[in-house]
């Protein structure tokens, strides 16, 4: 599936400790989203979700990869990319719920989580919006001589847009320390990609660009991390932006209005047996991790996300004086 | 006659136009198989066909520039920008190429294209989904900007908007999809450029359009309980703008209230007043008002997003002031 | 004291910005090596070197966000527009990111961006390099609006832009640029947000920017010989506006003209009219009137660009008229 | 330099007295910017002025490929392909002084010469502009069953910016009938190719779209001709759309204030000798048409364009009426 790597000589294998550790995090982000869910359904909070369940290891392998200083851009689809890179839970929930402890005080919302504190620059909802953006950011470490890099996560459907083009091409010219991943997970709202997009691999977009272009299993989130890790170095010594398709599901519709009646039957049974919590916990047991620590993990997570929504809820919705607040600094 | 949906009644509008002309085809992002976003074009493809109703990738620059260039040759586009906010990612095509081309060229071309896209706030959709961006096209002559209420003229503004030969940008308010209203079975088409008197009063005149509309005449029964009895007036389009109903409704009242989804500045409301005081000073009894939202962008939390907007009371608050001047 | 153009004294303030702050970098299309395509940034790839000017792909959306990337992370970027109807190109990164992202995020960022953009009409360029579209953002809270009518001005608000916290958009008039003027040896800055009362007058207020600016003076100067004596003023930024420097002269003279190149709907002139006359009507003697363009596309004929530029002769007129309402 | 055409086996020769057809346009394209220049210097025309000289063969070879019924889109730097799609000289040169009976009734101006009589659909000035809107006027003959091809030029700079990237993926969804033709003439404005663009050759940007992409000389007439007739065969079949990145050279600056001092010393002298007038007409004497032949030509074409000079000169500006005219249908 994937081409052939930067450093293929000296393929990592990450050790056990760390793998649990993103399992930790993968069952925080699905739990995190059980939950969305579920306010959504019950009407408690508002506008539109868009939840990235099935996705998980695309992003916490490649956030895994980085460090804190390193920066982070995603999509609306953007729970899972915030919380894994860092994010605390319960103030996530509360920007959900639209409270003024929220990450960003309740005025941006599910689609646009931001956390500076820890490298998640921001979540975008204007397709493709972010990508440029993602420029100006690895730019100031460039500037600055700092050896960052940043991650900028869209979907497939995104490639399709101006602003993706514009992006990689300036990206590549100057040698932006950008690791462009693309989610993709077949569909873009309710179209699926053969409908919008002429090629099958969206890596080969890379080669309009001259830089590197791969496409790797999302759900397999060692080999995820692995790529990015090689990447991200590459980036770092100055070598430039990388396009990583990352193939994945989206286990639940477009939205919350979404049935997603548009798949073909028997697509997400196939994708569920593929599940990446499913698949490295399986990974685990084979390395010799028991059963039942990994069901102690899954229920710490639940705990750690209920009780982080049970302390967002009862926080304080916006003050009025808070409306015109933070328009100019 | 039978109540419909605003929503229904658009489905309808784009229904009988296809069917009225082979020209009309429709097309955008998920229109096509999935009925559209907010289920606005649902069963459009299954009736008639993949030439005349189409899916696109997500390329609003692709989308608007396939509009200019199929109109020029002819044919009557009648394409979607699902957000309104979306404007602005295909917004020199909009700007800068549609409203311009036929003056640039000397009249050699037209441009009967229709743009339908979904604005307005209240329903936590945040900063970049809510906007009332028919502001942006105040100043960009060339174009005509339809902003209707009610299912009955969702759907007469919609047919006359892909009949008209020069574009038009057709805006569907997201609160007012399942708004109910009656259509006649044989619906009538509204003519651009027509305000409709939606209630007559004699102490002000209220200006409103979508969802303020209804604000605004909810403010006005509450209002007539104490005492003020309040015309209540929707454009319709703001261009063309029915300057004359406006106009005749405050040389009565001498007082002018405009009720807007949007900051003030660069408003429609804005130069609604700057039009009518520059022709008639004389007949203001107080100074015209603007009811708009604060100058910032539109907040998520519902807690803000319903100060942001201007309220019922807000409405009345002011009204009271205007009549008491 | 010296006497410089327009255009030098813009390229003395990004010079004097860049050795100011390390943060400050200047980038667009052709801006490096060429020295810009109206030469307005000569001489400063040379003196800062590579990594401080830039030039960069025909991209004007990669130009805008790598600005807001920058930006967020604490960079002063200097980016230039070519021509500003390109701001329509990258409308989604002006209008949807940059005015927004301080406030969706709850103030975690600051966003101290400088646009430089080439505005305005009279020199041949038709229809799509020659608009106002500095309107176009009017209804959008968040961004800055500068519009220079001076060498000494656009020194002293471009430095103030680049120093400025929040996102300023600089608008540069092409019929401007070898207009000369006086500058200090150590020029001043020119706060953001103040008037300019340019011309001393007790029987009516003009109010005009850039190019229009001069027109109103020289109007002015007509007027005086027929014993009309008006005050001129420039606003020198639309956001902030410096409404009381207007509204106290306005309150002495009771007569205002706004003359502006652009047509009136949705101009910045509506807006000012309707402000004040929210605000004061009472104040008014005669009704505040806006001198723009005709509701068209910008005509690329010199026989008709003229006509649809505000001239001098249609200011004197209209100052007539009101003054002897 | 070209890739594998789409019908090897079939390499058609024109016949001389068309080659002496496009040799005529090529001239009469060369004159009549020769009076653009003069006129400009002289003061007597406004705005600016876009010269292609030296990119004759591109534009000539392409339209000399389609008919009048199809229909061409390009650039401000379009008074050539205007003149090949068959504008007639004097209201073209009418356009420019901004007369009543311009092209376009003095409104458009140089950069936006437009005559829909002949299929001359619009000139676009901003950059990128136009590339999807050359989407829809393909689309409309597909829609009514019409086998028509729709032309579309565009410079190098042009292939960096986000409508380029939406136009060409869209063409290739829908399989419209569209010859996207980039006239790679080195520079865009005063940035070489090399600054701004990190391959070598924009063909291998249609990959990208999946569709076929292809660098031809732009300087040799006949092979333009003979690859744009393949390709429009090939989209008249409904078979899609096609990159071709033509080779050429931009022999004046890139507007009239552009000295084109960034030029590499020997570069100009060097494409000169490889204009394409000179060489059609070194070719047309190979193939034994006399001298005597090519000089009447060459004073026939410069007659023709000073004679259209000279009348439109004479025609009137618009009018104060027409200033509120065609804004509205
Ligand atoms: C410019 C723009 N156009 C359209 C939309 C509406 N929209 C939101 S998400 C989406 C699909 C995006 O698909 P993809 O990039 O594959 O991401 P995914 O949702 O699958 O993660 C669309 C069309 C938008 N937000 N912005
Ligand atoms: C969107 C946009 N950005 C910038 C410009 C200014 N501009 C005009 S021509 C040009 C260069 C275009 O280069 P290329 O596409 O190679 O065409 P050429 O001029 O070489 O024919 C630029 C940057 C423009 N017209 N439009
Ligand atoms: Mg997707
Ligand atoms: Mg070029």
């Amino acid at each position: 599936m994937s081409k052939a790597s930067a450093t293929d000589a000296n393929v990592a294998t990450a050790p056990v400790e760390r793998q649990l550790d993103w399992l930790h995090t993968m069952l925080q982000i699905r739990f995190f989203e059980d939950e969305c869910h579920r306010m959504f359904a019950q009407g408690l909070v508002r506008g539109s979700t868009h939840l990235c369940q099935g996705q998980e290891a695309v992003v916490v392998g490649a956030c895994g990869a980085v460090s804190t200083v390193d920066k982070m851009l995603c999509t609306y689809r953007g729970h899972g990319a915030v919380i894994a890179k860092g994010a605390p839970l319960d103030r996530a929930f509360a920007e959900i719920l639209g409270k003024a402890d929220g990450l960003c005080g309740g005025k941006g919302g599910s689609m646009h989580l931001t956390d500076m504190t820890v490298g998640a620059v921001g979540s975008f909802a204007i397709v493709g919006g972010h990508l440029p953006i993602a420029l100006g950011v690895a730019l100031e470490s460039q500037y600055n001589d700092r050896q960052e890099v940043t991650l900028c996560f869209f979907g497939d459907g995104s490639t399709n847009i101006g602003a993706f083009h514009e992006a990689l091409n300036m990206a590549s010219v100057w040698k932006l320390p950008v690791i462009f991943v693309c989610e993709n997970n077949l569909y873009g709202e309710y179209s699926p990609l053969g409908t919008t997009t002429p090629i099958e691999r969206l890596s080969t977009r890379a080669e309009a660009y001259g830089m590197p272009g791969l496409t790797i299993d999302g759900n397999d989130v060692e080999g995820v991390w692995r790529t990015v890790s090689e990447y991200a170095a590459r980036a770092r010594a100055g070598d430039g932006p990388v396009l990583i398709e990352a193939l994945t599901y989206r286990q639940k519709g477009h939205s919350r209005s979404d049935p997603a009646k548009y798949r073909p039957s028997g697509e997400l049974e196939a994708w569920l047996e593929r599940d990446p919590i499913t698949l490295l916990e399986a990974k685990l047991e084979r390395l010799g991790v028991d059963r039942g620590r990994l069901d102690d993990m899954r229920s710490a997570a639940e705990h750690e996300v209920l009780d982080a929504l049970e302390r967002a809820r009862s926080w304080d919705d916006p003050s009025p004086e808070q409306l015109e607040e933070d328009v100019y600094a | 006659m039978s109540t419909v949906t605003f929503r229904e009644a658009l489905i309808r509008a784009m229904a009988d136009a296809l069917e009225e002309d082979e020209r009309v085809f429709l097309f955008g992002e998920d229109v096509a198989a999935a009925g559209g976003s907010f289920k606005l074009t649902e069963g459009l493809l299954e009736r008639f066909g993949p030439k005349r109703v189409r899916d696109t990738p997500i390329s609003e620059q692709a989308i608007i520039g396939t509009a200019i260039g199929a109109a020029v040759m002819g044919l009557r586009p009648l394409a979607e920008i699902m957000f309104a906010d979306f404007a602005a990612v295909c917004f020199d095509g909009i700007a800068n190429e549609i409203p311009k081309y036929r003056y640039m060229t000397g009249g050699q071309v037209s441009m009967p294209i229709t743009i339908r896209m979904c604005n307005g706030a209240g329903g936590g959709f945040g900063a970049q989904h809510s906007q009332s961006v028919e502001n942006w096209f105040l100043n960009v002559p060339g174009l005509k900007l339809v902003v209707p209420a009610t299912p009955a003229d969702a759907y007469g503004l919609l047919r006359s908007a892909i009949r008209d030969p020069d574009p038009v940008l057709f805006f569907e308010h997201k609160a007012l999809f399942n708004l109910k209203g009656e259509l006649p079975d044989v619906p009538e088409l509204v003519a651009l450029g027509r305000a409709e008197v939606v209630r007559h009063g004699e102490h002000v005149t209220l200006v409103a359009t979508q969802m303020m509309r209804h604000r605004a005449l909810e403010a006005a029964e509450e209002l007539a309980a104490a005492g003020v009895d309040a015309e209540v007036i929707d454009p319709r389009t703001l261009v063309p703008l029915d300057l004359e109903t406006i106009a005749a409704s405050v040389d009565r009242t001498g007082r002018l209230v405009v009720v807007q989804e949007c900051p003030n500045s660069g408003s429609w409301g804005a130069t609604l007043v700057a039009r009518l005081v520059g022709e008639r000073l004389e007949h203001f009894d107080a100074p015209p008002m603007l009811v708009g939202a604060v100058d910032t962008p539109i907040p998520y939390s519902g807690a803000l997003e319903e100060l942001w907007l201007p309220s019922v009371p807000r409405i009345v608050e002011q009204v009271k002031r205007t009549v008491s001047y």
